[in-house]
């Protein structure tokens, strides 16, 4: 593995490698209202953004504003990002929706802690998952990625922003205050060795441009506002000139599409990693900090003689079947341990259908779960 | 840099009363370490209303592996600059870690076997600043953790700190690490030494 | 101004896009407009306009043009030429 | 008299695409605010392509639809919010938000205050019709009180806001009020509100009889526009009246006019600024 540049190196916070990511994959507006563990993501915003050449830092009165300027801003043209957690996220789950339907690319990292309401604001947990899933109202297809270290937090966020520009769609980063709130040493890549994508904009003239047309990935191009291109822009379900219609065909239409754009690249978009699964008779199901445990647990069990193996869940929406169907191939037990009451376990139950017996470990006591209490349960076979 | 010393996870808590710098002293020790000394390292730290008020806790695990779980679990070391905080987290020492107090702020350590300086008082008298005395700690652990170098834990020191706190800075890392030598011995940390090397 | 441009007017309604709201009709200074049977404004005294602009600024669905007779006679048709356009992309 | 005039110019800045009339209810004022808003962009020699009409929820957030600029028809109660992220990413942009009284007052008036007290480069033009039209005709913050409404069938119990009070109190670097029976000052009122530095609030009173003014003494739309001539008096005159005879009347004209930076230029030096530093 030559390497012809040395990376510079930093001891970071995970919240800390979220902005360096973020910048590195050309965001250049932060709209957000503060609220712990996420703050950190915008201070540094703060500090950082007003110090490049178009950067954007905006403090909004709350997170539904927050969420309302970053969409005005992709709309604008800008790569965006918001931070938020527990309540905040809550609150943001009105122009999610809207972000969905008018197809703005956005970044939205949710710093999950305990729940729910104000629930335990400095502890972690991961409560938010299915919210993150379902948490706006009606169909949507939703993208939602997790980091489980601080160096994941930095390229997951690149990785994000490249899905959120690619699809045409807002993506969440579920992180947990553990991830968020660890430091670490990371290493910031150097431009050129990490792919940046950016939008797709109309190269038509602008009387031929309809701005929600068909196309083949399903990603219709998209102009900056001002930019010659004047369409209509609507949270209402539209047709491919964008305006409002309640014709069934055309409802049926868009959205569909708006799954169809995510569901035909799967392969693209649902990221896991593997450590030991090739053979494993035990494996342990697990994303965000807790893989962590899971790590040391699994390594533990090999040294102890069960076969076991972990599947790190980078993506957790669109979930990640595929892969959980390549280590049920050969796994007797799957392992799902998780901050919460079983709200991924969930995924796997339905991906398993019996196949394998689901073993979960639950923490809601805002601490996290341990390697020894997941060996444990691995060790039980 | 010479050859660095294999750790399976060693950890390391820092804990004390609300402003005496512990957070800072972690950071800046986990910076040296990781970016300095190149082992791989966690810090992760107490949030919220206990940053705020009474106690705060600071803790790194220290690495030649990548680390799995970044919190501490059973300490290799407790560095304890209160009362409350020696209490507290003394229960989380693994038998034979090593404890190290502030001698004036914890008036009734739980064991006999402890290294202790007054930490706060030589930051004061010493080196004339009393919010020093987190450096002081630092200079004194640079010299008890045979894993660490001394010139290159004072250069990452220095270059996280902004000017015009520098010198002083460094004369409280240079009186730690000194008075450390001379109270401890020179080989107060050759536990961890003889038994890292009989690992490999 | 008014009196000068007595009877000089021609007033157009597009009656698809006239919703009968009757605004036209009972604010105008010189009873020009009254409703069709239909529930339309149309014009009845096109010569007693004196050109204020009420009707055409306050129908709420631009369903009125008010224009210069001379003028419009002079070109035959109503003008469509493109105004005065600030458009950069026309 | 070779100028075009009139609503042909109007016609010029409508979308051709889309069907008309617009689907707003006869003799409804919002179309007539609609056209005023054209004339005074035309009046200013805007480009459409510079010019973004950001909407919210209901009959004032359908106007955007039909006119030929950069539309954006947001969530209920936070185009400001949308506003505001717009002009921040791109200042070139003349940022224009249409909201109704329910969507900026109730819904959308924490959105309000801080636009205001940001002093962010946005024209607020709120339409006022002091009931929630669209949906069927609810109390809103601007219903008046003691008025009937289909949630408050026994009588408005709650005092309505005055907007104008609002906007200044939350430091508006610009305020004005007009109505769509007194069309040639509103259309003065929108050139200066456009063309201010800064945060500007027009309020635009323009009645719905179809929700309100039935339940209120005011069968057709021609009645809701004889109160409008009757009501309101110009701010300097209203000022000399009694309290008494200040009864029933509403003030109408320029309240707020300042010259004060918007956010966004603020900000942009602050930028610069920073920037010729070499950060901190």
């Amino acid at each position: 593995m030559a390497r012809p540049r040395k990376r510079k190196e930093i001891f970071a916070l995970g919240n800390e490698a979220v902005v360096e990511g973020a910048l590195l994959a050309g965001c250049s507006f932060y709209g957000g209202y503060p609220i712990t563990p996420s703050s950190e993501i915008m201070e540094i915003m703060a500090a950082r953004l007003p110090l490049t050449e178009d950067g954007v830092f905006i403090q909004l009165e709350d997170e539904i504003a927050s969420m309302g300027a970053i969409i005005g801003a992709s709309l604008a043209g800008r790569k965006v990002l918001t931070a938020t957690s527990g309540p905040g996220f809550s609150l943001m789950q009105e122009n999610l929706g809207y972000a969905i339907m008018a197809e703005t690319p956005m970044v939205l990292v949710n710093v999950m802690r305990g729940g729910p309401s104000t629930g335990l604001p400095t502890s972690p947990a991961q409560g938010d998952v299915q919210q993150a899933r379902w948490g706006t109202h009606g169909d949507h297809p939703i993208i939602v990625l997790s980091a489980s270290n601080v160096q994941e937090c930095l390229d997951m966020t690149i990785t994000a922003f490249n899905m959120a520009e690619k699809y045409r769609t807002p993506v969440i980063l579920l992180l947990d205050e553990v991830t968020a709130h660890t430091r670490e040493k990371i290493e910031i890549p150097n431009p050129g060795e990490f792919e940046v994508f950016s939008r797709t904009v109309p190269s038509m003239p602008p009387e031929w441009y309809k701005p929600y047309e068909e196309t083949v990935r399903g990603v219709p191009p998209m102009p900056p506002l001002g930019s010659g291109y004047r369409f209509h822009v609507t949270g209402l379900v539209h047709d491919r000139n964008g305006f409002p219609t309640q014709r069934p065909e055309e409802i049926v239409e868009l959205l569909e599409r708006l799954h169809r754009k995510i569901d035909q690249f799967f392969y693209d978009i649902q990221l896991v990693d593997t450590i030991e699964t090739a053979d494993a008779d035990v494996v342990v199901i697990a994303y965000g900090s807790v893989a962590r445990s899971a790590e040391l647990a699994v390594r533990q069990a090999r040294e102890n003689g069960v076969r076991a193996g972990l599947l790190k869940l980078k993506t957790l929406f669109p979930y990640p079947r595929r892969q959980t169907e390549k280590v049920l191939a050969h796994a007797r037990t799957l392992v799902v341990p998780e901050m919460n009451m079983g709200q991924m376990s969930r995924e796997v139950k339905r991906v398993n259908m019996g196949r394998a017996s689901v073993r979960t470990i639950n923490r809601i006591d805002g601490q996290i779960v341990t390697p020894s209490e997941i060996l444990k349960v691995i060790m039980q076979g | 840099m010479k050859q660095q010393q294999q750790l399976h996870r060693f950890e390391i808590r820092f804990s004390g009363l609300g402003g005496q710098g512990i957070i800072t002293l972690g950071r800046v020790m986990g910076q040296g370490l990781a970016l300095g000394h190149g082992y791989n390292v966690t810090q992760t730290q107490s949030y919220g209303p206990e940053a705020r008020g009474g106690s705060s806790r600071c803790d790194l695990v220290i690495s030649s592996e990548p680390i799995s779980y970044p919190k501490a679990e059973s300490l290799d070391l407790l560095v304890a600059l209160s009362q409350e905080a020696c209490n507290a987290y003394y229960p989380y020492l693994k038998p034979g870690g090593a404890l190290v107090l502030e001698s004036d702020l914890v008036k009734q350590p739980p064991t006999n076997r402890f290294l202790g300086l007054p930490f706060t008082s030589l930051a004061r008298d010493k080196v004339g600043v009393a919010q020093a005395m987190n450096t002081v700690v630092l200079g004194a652990l640079s010299h008890l953790l045979p894993f660490i170098s001394q010139s290159v834990m004072r250069k990452s020191l220095e270059s996280s700190l902004p000017a015009k706190i520098r010198a002083v800075n460094v004369k409280a890392f240079n009186l730690g690490h000194r008075l450390a030598k001379k109270e401890w011995g020179d080989d107060a940390g050759e536990v961890w030494r003889v038994e890292d090397s009989e690992r490999d | 101004m008014a009196n000068k441009k007595k009877g000089k007017s021609k007033i157009t309604v597009y009656p698809d896009w006239c919703k009968g709201c009757g605004i036209c009709v009972e604010f105008c200074p010189g009873r020009v407009l009254e409703l069709s049977s239909q529930g339309k404004a149309t014009v009845v005294r096109e010569q007693d306009c004196i050109r204020c602009g009420f009707c055409e600024l306050h129908c709420p669905d631009f369903a009125i043009v008010v224009q210069d007779k001379d003028f419009v006679e002079a070109d035959k048709l109503p003008r469509r030429r493109s105004a005065k356009t600030t458009d950069k992309g026309e | 008299m070779n100028e075009i005039t009139g609503n042909e110019i109007i016609h010029q800045y409508l979308r051709h695409n889309k069907k008309f009339p617009h689907v707003l209810c006869a003799g409804c004022g919002h179309g007539i605010v609609l056209g005023t808003l054209i004339r005074a962009i035309h009046t200013l020699a805007i480009p459409k392509d510079d010019v973004v009409i950001v909407a919210g929820i209901g009959c004032s957030g359908r106007l955007a639809v039909y006119v030929d600029f950069n539309t954006v028809h947001t969530t209920h109660g936070r185009a400001l919010t949308f506003a505001t992220g717009i002009k921040m990413a791109n200042p070139k942009l003349n940022v224009i938000c249409i909201m109704g009284d329910g969507d900026a007052l109730s819904i959308g008036g924490n959105h309000l205050i801080h636009a205001a007290r940001r002093n962010i480069g946005v024209t607020a033009l709120i339409l006022n019709n002091n009931i929630y039209g669209m949906t069927g005709g609810q109390s809103s913050p601007a219903t008046p009180e003691g008025s009937t409404t289909m949630t408050n069938p026994y009588g408005q119990l709650d005092a309505s806001f005055d907007t104008v009070a609002l906007a200044r109190g939350a430091g508006a670097n610009y305020v004005a009020r007009g109505t769509v029976f007194h069309v040639k000052r509103l259309e003065k009122i929108m050139v200066e509100a456009i063309s201010r530095p800064g945060f500007s609030v027009v309020e635009a009173i323009t009645p719905c009889h179809t929700q309100y003014g039935r339940k209120n003494r005011y069968k057709t739309p021609v009645d809701m526009y004889k109160w409008l001539k009757k009501a309101a008096v110009p701010i300097d005159r209203y000022e000399e009246m009694t309290e008494e005879q200040r009864t029933d009347r509403l003030p109408i004209g320029v309240f707020v006019a300042e010259d004060r930076s918007g956010f966004e230029e603020r900000y942009l030096s602050l930028q610069a600024q920073m920037r010729a530093k070499g950060g901190k």
